[in-house]
C-alpha cells in the first residue's frame, strides 16, 4: 500500500465516504469538495489517493482542482476571509476593503496570514448585492463594509 | 406517499388554509378586531380566537381577521367591526366570544347585520 | 386552533447577512413570553426581492410590510403590533419622494409594477416545507401533466407560451425540448443549471433558496 | 449525402464530412493547427482550439471551425472572406503573442508546423504585445524535453497519451491565460508514470515536446581520441532515415546509413538486428521452457523498454509474466563491452556505444540501474533517427550520394528475423519462426505469420499450430490495446501461450524518435513495407541461423539461456507507484 | 424538472448549484427529500408509470460552467471546457446520451404555464419575449433588489420607479446587463422596451438578468476592464481567441488606463474584441468583448480622454489623476507631505507646498 504523507484518520474518513457513493462516475469534483471540507485543502497525497481510489489518473485530479476557483492547494488560515468582486460590489469600492484587509493582515491574496489564522480571497458575488461591498467571514457575510470597520472585524476572530 | 392527483389534491386543500392568510387580496372581507389595552382588558384576545377559529370551522375563504388598535369606543369593548368590500363598515360592541361566532355566521357568511349589537356612534 | 396572524421573516442571503435570523428569534421569543405561540406564528420565508431594505418582515394578513427590521424594532412589533394591534410606523416603508408611509407590499413602488411568475412564491411559503408548496398548486402542474397529457402537449404548451431559456442565450425552451425529445437514446437527462456566476446576479439563487421545489 | 457549396463550387459529400475534409475534396486547403486525425490508429483530436481554420457559414451568426465542423444539407461556405482571413491571421498572431520567437535555435527549427502557418500566412509582425507565459523546463528524464513556454493548448499530446496511449499523465491545469499542459502536480517527468514512448513528441506541433538531445555529447566522444565509440542501428532506423534528405517514404537506406555512420568517425558500425537474433534465441528457449512448465504463460516480449515501464507501473502484479530478456540494443552492449571487447581487446571502459534508436524511452532505459556492469553501462548514449539525421546534415554529408557500405562484423550480421522487429508483431514472428524449429525439429518452410501483422487492428489474434499444440499468440501495439490485453489476461478472461506489445502505434516505425510524419499515416505504412521487403531480402530468415550469434555463443557465451547468457543477456522488474 | 423529464422521455435530472450557495443546497436537500417522501419524485410518480429522480451536483467556482457544454462536462467530473457545438446537448449529452439543460428560472416558469395555459402566458410581454424577467438590480440605484417584471418594461422604469432612481440623486451614466458579457447602455436609450432582441440590438444581452446601475462616478474604461478581468479570470484556457486574445485586451485596456494608450490602441482593441466575438469557442468567449465593444460605442469620447488628454473624467483611474495645490489656500501645515506615501508633496513648514512627481 502507498503511503501518503497526510493524517490518517482524515484520510480514513475520506475513504470512507469514497466508499460510500454509489456512483463513482463523474464523483471526482463532489469527492474533493469533500476532501477539501475535512483537510481545509487539497495537498498533493490527497489528489493521488483521490486518483488511485478513483481509478482515475493523478493528471486529471490536478486539472480539474487546478480549474475550479474553490479548490486549493495551499494550507488555509482558521478563518477563510471573502471578499466579494461582484460588480455591484466593484461599483461600491470592495477593492479598496480588499486593500486594506491585506494591509492590515500584511498578506496577499489568496495567502494565509503568518500567525495562520487568516486567509484572504475573493470571490465573484456572493448574491447580497443589496448590502455592497460585502466581506464574508467563514460564512458570516458583514455588509456595507467600510474601510474603518475592517479591523473590528479582524478583531472578532483574534480572540 | 402520494399515489394519485386526488391525494395531492387533498393535500392541497388541507394546507390550502395555511397559506389563506398570506395573500393580500384587496376584495376580501375583513374583520378587524381592537386589540388594545382596553380591548385586550375586555377580553378581546377570547373573541378575536373564537371569530379566527368560526372562520376555519365554517370554511370562508374570502374572510380575514385582523386586529386593529383602539377605535375609541372603549366603553363597547371588545369592539369588532365587518368590512365588506365597496360597502360601508358596520361596527359591533361588546363582542365576546360567543356573539363573535354569531357575527361570523350570521354577517360574514350571509350578510345578515345584526342590528341589535351594532354601536351606533 | 386555527392561526390567526403570521409573521414571515424573508430568509434569503442578503437579509440573514443583515440578521433577519436573529429578527426571528427575537420574534419567536416575543410571542413566547405573551403566550401567543398557538395564535401567532412566526416563518421564514424566501427572498423577497427587495434586499436594500431587508430584513424584511411581513406580517398577514394585515398585509404590513416592515422593512429594515432590527431587533429592537422585532421586539417592538410584537409589543405593539402582534399583542395591540397597532402598526408601528417608523418600520414601515416611506418612499423617499412622497415621504409618504407605504404599508402594504403591493403600493411600495419597487413592486407595483412586477408580474412575479417565476418568483411567485418567494416570500410566500415556508421553503422547508413541501405542503406549503403543494398548498400553493404546487406539483399541481405536475399531477396534470402526468395524468391529462402527452409528452407532446407538453411540449407544444410550452412553445405555444412563447417561453425563452433565462440563462442567457434566449433559446425558445419548447424548441429544446422538442429536440431532446426527438434524439435517440434509451437514457436521458435534464439538467438544471443553477450555476449562477454572473456578479451581480443572483435571482437564481433566490428562487431556489425560496421556492426549491 | 448531403450538398453543400464552398467557395461557390458545388459539391455532395457523405453525411458527418467535416468542412475540413469536404474542402479537400475540392483541392482548398484550409490551415489547421491543432487539428490531427490519426483515424487508422484511433485518434482523433478535435479539440477545435486554436481557431485557426475558421471559415464563413451563410446564416451563422460567428465563424466556424472547419476541422470540427460537420456539413449539411445546403451549407454555403466561404473559406476565405475577410472575416475568415482577419480571425486566422489574428490567431495565429495571438499564438505568436504568447510564444518564444526563437525559431533559429529552436529544436524544432524547419519542422514546426506554427512556424510553418506563420509562414504560409505571412505574418511579418505580431501587432499583440503583452506577457508571455514562462514555465519550468524540464529534462529530469533524460529522455524527453518538456518547454511549456513553447505549448500552443492544441492538446494533441493530451489526447495521445490519454486516449490512444492511456497513460494520462497530462492534462490541462489552471485557466485563462495560465492554462498550460502539466502533468500531475506539475511533476518533473522521471516522478511520474510516463512511459517515454514519445508518442506524444510525434503529435506535438511545437517544440512544447521534444527529446533531450545527447548530439553534442555523442560529437564529444566521437572526437575523444581516448575512446573507441562504436554505433548500432535498430531496424527501424533503416526504412525511415532518408526522409529526412527528401527520399520516397519507405526508401530502405541501409547501406547509405552504414556509410554515414563511419564518415562521422564511429570506429565500428553494428547492427542492433544482431542483437534482435541474439534476443531471440533467448526469448525462444524462455518460451519452450515456459510452455514446459518453467514459469508462468503467456510470456511477453520485452523488447520495448516503454512497454516495460508501463507493466512495471500499471500491473505490478504481472511483473512474473515478461520475459527476462533485455531488449535488443541492452543485450547489445552488453555483448560490445565484453565478448567484442575481449575478442578485439579493447578495453571495456573505453568503449562508447551509441544507439541510434526510433525511440525516446531508450534515451531512459539506458539510465536504469540494473543496466550496469561494474560501473560500466551498457549502453553510452542513445541518439534518435531525427539527431542522426542532424549530424549527418552538420557534417556535411550529402547522404543520398554516399554509396552503400556494408555492417563490420561480427556483430552486424543478421537475420530476416531481427529486421522485423521494427514493426508491430514483428518480434512474435521472428519467435515463432525459431520456437517451431526448436520444438518440431523440422523445418520452417513458411517463414511468413501473416495473422500477426498489420497497422489497422490495434489488438490481433492469432492461432500457431506447432506439431499437435496449438499456441494462441496475442499482438498489442499502441499502450492503450496493452492495456486492454492485460486487463484480461489479469481478469482470466482471455488466455495466450506469447504475446507482442509494442508501446507505439505499428511498432518502432512510427517510434517517438522517429522522422516526423505530421500526421500522414501512409508514411508509417511505407515504412511498414519496406521492413517486410528487407526481411524478404535477406538470404537468412531465422534468427538461430545467424552464423555470427552461433559463433558467439560458441565462443564466448556458451550455453543458449545458460548461466553466462543470464548474467548478461537478462534483467528484472520492478514495480511502481501509479502517479 | 420532472414536468420536462415527461416531455422528452428522461428519467434522471441534475441539480448543478454553485457551492457559494450553501442555504441554497440545504433547503433544495431538503426539498428534494420531501419530495421523495411523498412520491413526487422517484419511481411511479403519483401512481403514473412515470419515473424521475434529481441529484444534486455542487459546482466548485467556474463561470464558464453556465455554458452548457462546460456544465456538463464539470458534472462528468472533469474540467468544465466546453466542447465544440454542434452537437448539441439535445443531440448528445451528459454520458453522451440526449440532455436537456435549462437554468430555474425557466424552469420556475413552466409549471404555472401548464396550469394557467400558453395564452395566459404569451399575453404578458412583447411579440418576440414572452412572459416576465427576473432582474437583479444593483449598484448605484436606490432600492436594489430582485424584481420581476414583465418584458417590454422600460429601463426607466425599472431604475427609477422600481429602483427608485440613482444613489444620492447623481446623474444616471448608464446601466449594464447580462452579467459580464452584456454590455453597458447609455441614458439615450432609457425608454428601450426590454426584450432579448433589443438588448442584443444595443451590444448588450439579457444574459441571467444582471442589472448594475453605474452613475457619473464611473468610469466606463474602467468598468470594461473590470468586466474583462472576469472574463480573463474565469476563460477556461481551451481557445486561443479567449484565452491570449482577452488578456491581450485587457493589456491594451491596462495601458489605456495607466495613460499611456495611443489612438492605434483604440483600433487594436476594437478589431481585436470583433475578432474574439466572431472566433471564439464557447458563448463565454463570444460574448466577453461585448463591454469593451458596448462602451467603445457609447462612451468613445471617454476612451478619447483617457488616450488623448491623458485624463479620466470620472476621476476614477488612479494613474491619470492630476493633483494641485492651491498656493492660496496652503498655510504650508505639512500635514499632506507628511502622509503622501510617494513623497511627492515637497515644502518647509509654514511656507506654500508644491506637487512635483519624478516622472512629470
Amino acid at each position: 500500500m502507498a503511503k501518503y504523507d497526510v493524517d490518517e484518520v482524515k484520510l480514513r474518513q475520506l475513504e470512507e465516504y469514497i466508499d460510500s457513493l454509489e456512483q463513482k462516475e463523474g464523483a471526482l469534483i463532489g469527492v474533493l469538495y469533500k476532501a477539501q471540507e475535512i483537510f481545509g485543502y487539497l495537498p498533493k497525497d490527497v489528489q493521488l489517493f483521490i486518483a488511485r481510489k478513483l481509478g482515475i489518473t493523478a493528471a486529471k485530479v490536478y486539472g480539474v482542482a487546478t480549474f475550479y476557483s474553490y479548490f486549493t492547494m495551499e494550507p488555509r488560515g482558521k478563518h477563510v476571509i471573502n471578499v466579494c468582486m461582484g460588480t455591484a460590489c466593484f461599483v461600491k469600492g470592495a477593492d479598496k476593503i480588499l486593500e486594506e484587509i491585506k494591509k492590515e493582515l500584511d498578506i496577499k491574496e489568496g495567502n494565509m496570514s503568518k500567525d495562520g489564522l487568516f486567509t484572504v480571497d475573493t470571490l465573484r458575488c456572493v448574491g447580497a448585492c443589496g448590502l455592497a461591498p460585502v466581506v464574508m467571514v467563514d460564512g458570516k457575510v458583514y455588509g456595507r463594509v467600510k474601510i474603518e470597520d475592517v479591523k473590528g472585524i479582524l478583531d472578532e476572530y483574534r480572540e | 406517499m402520494i399515489k394519485s392527483i386526488e391525494e395531492l389534491k387533498q393535500i392541497r386543500d388541507k394546507y390550502k388554509d395555511v397559506l389563506q392568510n398570506r395573500e393580500a387580496e384587496e376584495n376580501k372581507i375583513r374583520i378587524l378586531v381592537g386589540m388594545a389595552t382596553c380591548g385586550i382588558a375586555a377580553g378581546a384576545r377570547d373573541t378575536i380566537n373564537a371569530i379566527v377559529d368560526e372562520v376555519h370551522k365554517e370554511n370562508i375563504n374570502n374572510a380575514v381577521v385582523v386586529q386593529t388598535g383602539c377605535m375609541g369606543f372603549c366603553y363597547a369593548e371588545p369592539t369588532v367591526e365587518v368590512r365588506f368590500p365597496g360597502k360601508s363598515p358596520v361596527l359591533y360592541g361588546k363582542v365576546d366570544a360567543e356573539r363573535g361566532r354569531e357575527i361570523v355566521r350570521r354577517h360574514v357568511k350571509k350578510g345578515e347585520v345584526i342590528s341589535e349589537w351594532v354601536l351606533k356612534g | 386552533m386555527p392561526l390567526r396572524m403570521e409573521l414571515l421573516v424573508c430568509g434569503g442571503t442578503g437579509c440573514q447577512a443583515s440578521n433577519s435570523n436573529k429578527v426571528l428569534e427575537v420574534l419567536r421569543q416575543g410571542i413566547k413570553e405573551a403566550n401567543l405561540q398557538d395564535e401567532v406564528r412566526v416563518l421564514m420565508t424566501g427572498c423577497f426581492g427587495f434586499c436594500e431594505k431587508g430584513p424584511i418582515v411581513k406580517v398577514m394578513p394585515d398585509n404590513i410590510f416592515y422593512v429594515e427590521v432590527d431587533e429592537e424594532s422585532a421586539r417592538k412589533i410584537v409589543a405593539e403590533h402582534v399583542i395591540k394591534g397597532r402598526i408601528v410606523e417608523e418600520k414601515i416603508y416611506k418612499e423617499p419622494k412622497t415621504e409618504e408611509r407605504l404599508p402594504e407590499q403591493s403600493s411600495i413602488p419597487f413592486y407595483k409594477k412586477q408580474i412575479r411568475i417565476a418568483l411567485r412564491n418567494c416570500g410566500k411559503i415556508d421553503p422547508e416545507n413541501i405542503n406549503e408548496y403543494i398548498a400553493a398548486d404546487g406539483y399541481m402542474a405536475l399531477a396534470r401533466v402526468l395524468t391529462e397529457m402527452t409528452p407532446e402537449e407538453v411540449i407544444d404548451i410550452v412553445k405555444r407560451s412563447g417561453l425563452r431559456g433565462r440563462g442567457g442565450g434566449g433559446f425558445p425552451t419548447g424548441l429544446k425540448w422538442e429536440a431532446t425529445r426527438k434524439s435517440k437514446g434509451d437514457v436521458k437527462y435534464v439538467i438544471c443549471n443553477a450555476d449562477e456566476g454572473d456578479p451581480g446576479a443572483f435571482m437564481d439563487r433566490s428562487i431556489l433558496e425560496g421556492d426549491p421545489h | 449525402m448531403v450538398n453543400i457549396t464552398i467557395n461557390d463550387i458545388k459539391l455532395q459529400v457523405p453525411e458527418g464530412t467535416t468542412i475540413l475534409q469536404a474542402a479537400k475534396m475540392v483541392n482548398i486547403n484550409i490551415p489547421t493547427l491543432c487539428h490531427l486525425d490519426l483515424h487508422d490508429i484511433k485518434m482523433v483530436n478535435r479539440t477545435a482550439s486554436c481557431r485557426v481554420c475558421l471559415v464563413e457559414i451563410e446564416g451563422r451568426r460567428n465563424l466556424a471551425p472547419a476541422c470540427a465542423t460537420e456539413c449539411f444539407e445546403g451549407m454555403i461556405i466561404r473559406t476565405n472572406t475577410k472575416r475568415a482571413i482577419r480571425a486566422r491571421r489574428t490567431m495565429v498572431e495571438l499564438l505568436l503573442s504568447d510564444h518564444p520567437t526563437d525559431c533559429l535555435v529552436c529544436e524544432k527549427n524547419g519542422n514546426c508546423d506554427l512556424q510553418k502557418l506563420a509562414a504560409d500566412l505571412g505574418i511579418r509582425k505580431i501587432r499583440f504585445e503583452g506577457e508571455k507565459s514562462t514555465y519550468t523546463k524540464d529534462s529530469s528524464s533524460g529522455a524527453l524535453y518538456r518547454n511549456p513556454d513553447k505549448c500552443i493548448m492544441c492538446r494533441r499530446c493530451e489526447t495521445m497519451c490519454n486516449e490512444v496511449q492511456t497513460c494520462g499523465i497530462y492534462s490541462a491545469v489552471d485557466r485563462g491565460f495560465e492554462t498550460v499542459v502539466s502533468p500531475a502536480f506539475n511533476l518533473p517527468m522521471i516522478d511520474t508514470q510516463c512511459t517515454f514512448c514519445g508518442q506524444c513528441v510525434s503529435v506535438c506541433p511545437t517544440a512544447a515536446l521534444t527529446e533531450v538531445s545527447y548530439v553534442s555529447k555523442v560529437w564529444e566522444a566521437l572526437h575523444d581520441p581516448d575512446k573507441y565509440v562504436i554505433a548500432q542501428t535498430a531496424p527501424a532506423i533503416r526504412v525511415a532515415l532518408g526522409e529526412e534528405f527528401g527520399l520516397e517514404p519507405g526508401t530502405i537506406v541501409t547501406g547509405k546509413m552504414v556509410a554515414a555512420l563511419r564518415r562521422l568517425g564511429f570506429k565500428k558500425v553494428f547492427d542492433t538486428d544482431f542483437a534482435a537474433d541474439v534476443t531471440i534465441v533467448e526469448e525462444a528457449k524462455e518460451f519452450i521452457d515456459r510452455l514446459n512448465g518453467k514459469g508462468r504463460l503467456p510470456i511477453l516480449t520485452s523488447c520495448c523498454p516503454s512497454w516495460v515501464k508501463f507493466i512495471e507501473h500499471q500491473f505490478p502484479e504481472l511483473l512474473d509474466i515478461p520475459s527476462t530478456c533485455k531488449s535488443p540494443h541492452m543485450m547489445f552492449g552488453a555483448i560490445a563491452k565484453t565478448y567484442f571487447a575481449e575478442k578485439f581487446n579493447i578495453p571495456p571502459e573505453k568503449i562508447v556505444v551509441v544507439s541510434v534508436m526510433p525511440c525516446i524511452a531508450k534515451k531512459y532505459e539506458i539510465q536504469r540501474k540494473e543496466f550496469e556492469e561494474d560501473g560500466i553501462k551498457n549502453v553510452d548514449y542513445v541518439i534518435t533517427t531525427r539527431e542522426f539525421a542532424k549530424m549527418i546534415r552538420e557534417a556535411g554529408l550529402d547522404f543520398t550520394k554516399l554509396p552503400d557500405e556494408d555492417f563490420d562484423d561480427p556483430l552486424g550480421e543478421s537475420t530476416g528475423a531481427s529486421v522485423i522487429f521494427g514493426v508491430t508483431g514483428g518480434v512474435i514472428e521472428a519467435a515463432l519462426r525459431t520456437a517451431y524449429e526448436w520444438i518440431t525439429g523440422e523445418t520452417l518452410e513458411k517463414v511468413e505469420f501473416h495473422g500477426v501483422r498489420g497497422l489497422e487492428d490495434g489488438l490481433k489474434e492469432a492461432t500457431v499450430k506447432i506439431k499437435d499444440m496449438e499456441l494462441k499468440i496475442g499482438v498489442a501495439h499502441g499502450l492503450g490495446n496493452a492495456r486492454r490485453l492485460l486487463e484480461d489476461i489479469r481478469d482470466g478472461k482471455r488466455f495466450y501461450h506469447a504475446i507482442e506489445i509494442m508501446a507505439c502505434p505499428g511498432g518502432c516505425i512510427d517510434g517517438g524518435g522517429q522522422p516526423y510524419h505530421h500526421g500522414n499515416l501512409d508514411i508509417v505504412r511505407a515504412r511498414l513495407n519496406a521492413i517486410y521487403e528487407e526481411d524478404r531480402n535477406k538470404p537468412i530468415r531465422k534468427s538461430h541461423e545467424n552464423p555470427a550469434v552461433i559463433a558467439m555463443y560458441k565462443e564466448y557465451m556458451g550455453e543458449i539461456g545458460g548461466e553466462k547468457a543470464h548474467h548478461l543477456l537478462h534483467t528484472h522488474y520492478t514495480p511502481r507507484e501509479r502517479i | 424538472m420532472a414536468i420536462a423529464g415527461y416531455a422528452i422521455g428522461a428519467q434522471f435530472g441534475y441539480i448543478y448549484v454553485r457551492a457559494e450557495y450553501p442555504l441554497a443546497i440545504h433547503r433544495l436537500r431538503i426539498a428534494i427529500n420531501q419530495a421523495r417522501d411523498l412520491g413526487l419524485l422517484g419511481k411511479n410518480i403519483l401512481g403514473t408509470n412515470f419515473s424521475f429522480d434529481v441529484e444534486i451536483k455542487i459546482g466548485a467556482g467556474a463561470f464558464i460552467c453556465g455554458e452548457e457544454t462546460a456544465l456538463i462536462n464539470s458534472i462528468e467530473g472533469g474540467r468544465g471546457e466546453p466542447t465544440v457545438k454542434p452537437p448539441y446537448p439535445a443531440q448528445v449529452g451528459l454520458w453522451k446520451k440526449p440532455t436537456n439543460i435549462n437554468n430555474v428560472e425557466t424552469f420556475a416558469n413552466v409549471p404555472p404555464i401548464i396550469l394557467n395555459g400558453a395564452d395566459w402566458f404569451s399575453s404578458i410581454g412583447t411579440e418576440k419575449s414572452k412572459g416576465t424577467k427576473v432582474f437583479a438590480l444593483a449598484g448605484k440605484v436606490n432600492n436594489v433588489g430582485l424584481v420581476e417584471v414583465p418584458m417590454g418594461i422600460t429601463l426607466r422604469e425599472i431604475i427609477y420607479d422600481l429602483g427608485g432612481g440613482i444613489k444620492g440623486d447623481k446623474k444616471f451614466k448608464a446601466v449594464q446587463t447580462g452579467g459580464p458579457s452584456g454590455g453597458c447602455i447609455p441614458a439615450d436609450h432609457l425608454d428601450t422596451p426590454i426584450d432579448y432582441d433589443t438588448l442584443n440590438a444595443l451590444g448588450s444581452m439579457m444574459g441571467s438578468g444582471g442589472m448594475i446601475v453605474m452613475d457619473e462616478d464611473d468610469c466606463m474604461v474602467n468598468i470594461a476592464k473590470f468586466y474583462l478581468e472576469f472574463s480573463c479570470d474565469e476563460s477556461c484556457g481551451r481557445c486561443t481567441a479567449c484565452r491570449v486574445g482577452n488578456k491581450r485586451m485587457l493589456e491594451i485596456l491596462n495601458k489605456i488606463t495607466e495613460g499611456k494608450g495611443e489612438m492605434e490602441d483604440l483600433e487594436m482593441l476594437k478589431e481585436l474584441a470583433e475578432t474574439i466575438k466572431d472566433s471564439s469557442l464557447c458563448g463565454l468567449g463570444q460574448t466577453s468583448p461585448n463591454p469593451v465593444l458596448s462602451t467603445m460605442k457609447f462612451f468613445y469620447d471617454e476612451y478619447l480622454a483617457h488616450v488623448k488628454d491623458k485624463s479620466c473624467p470620472a476621476g476614477v483611474c488612479t494613474e491619470l489623476l492630476k493633483y494641485y495645490i492651491i498656493p492660496e489656500k496652503c498655510v504650508g501645515c505639512t500635514a499632506c507631505a507628511k502622509v503622501c506615501p510617494v513623497n511627492v508633496i515637497h515644502g518647509e513648514p509654514r511656507k506654500v507646498h508644491v506637487y512635483k512627481r519624478q516622472d512629470v
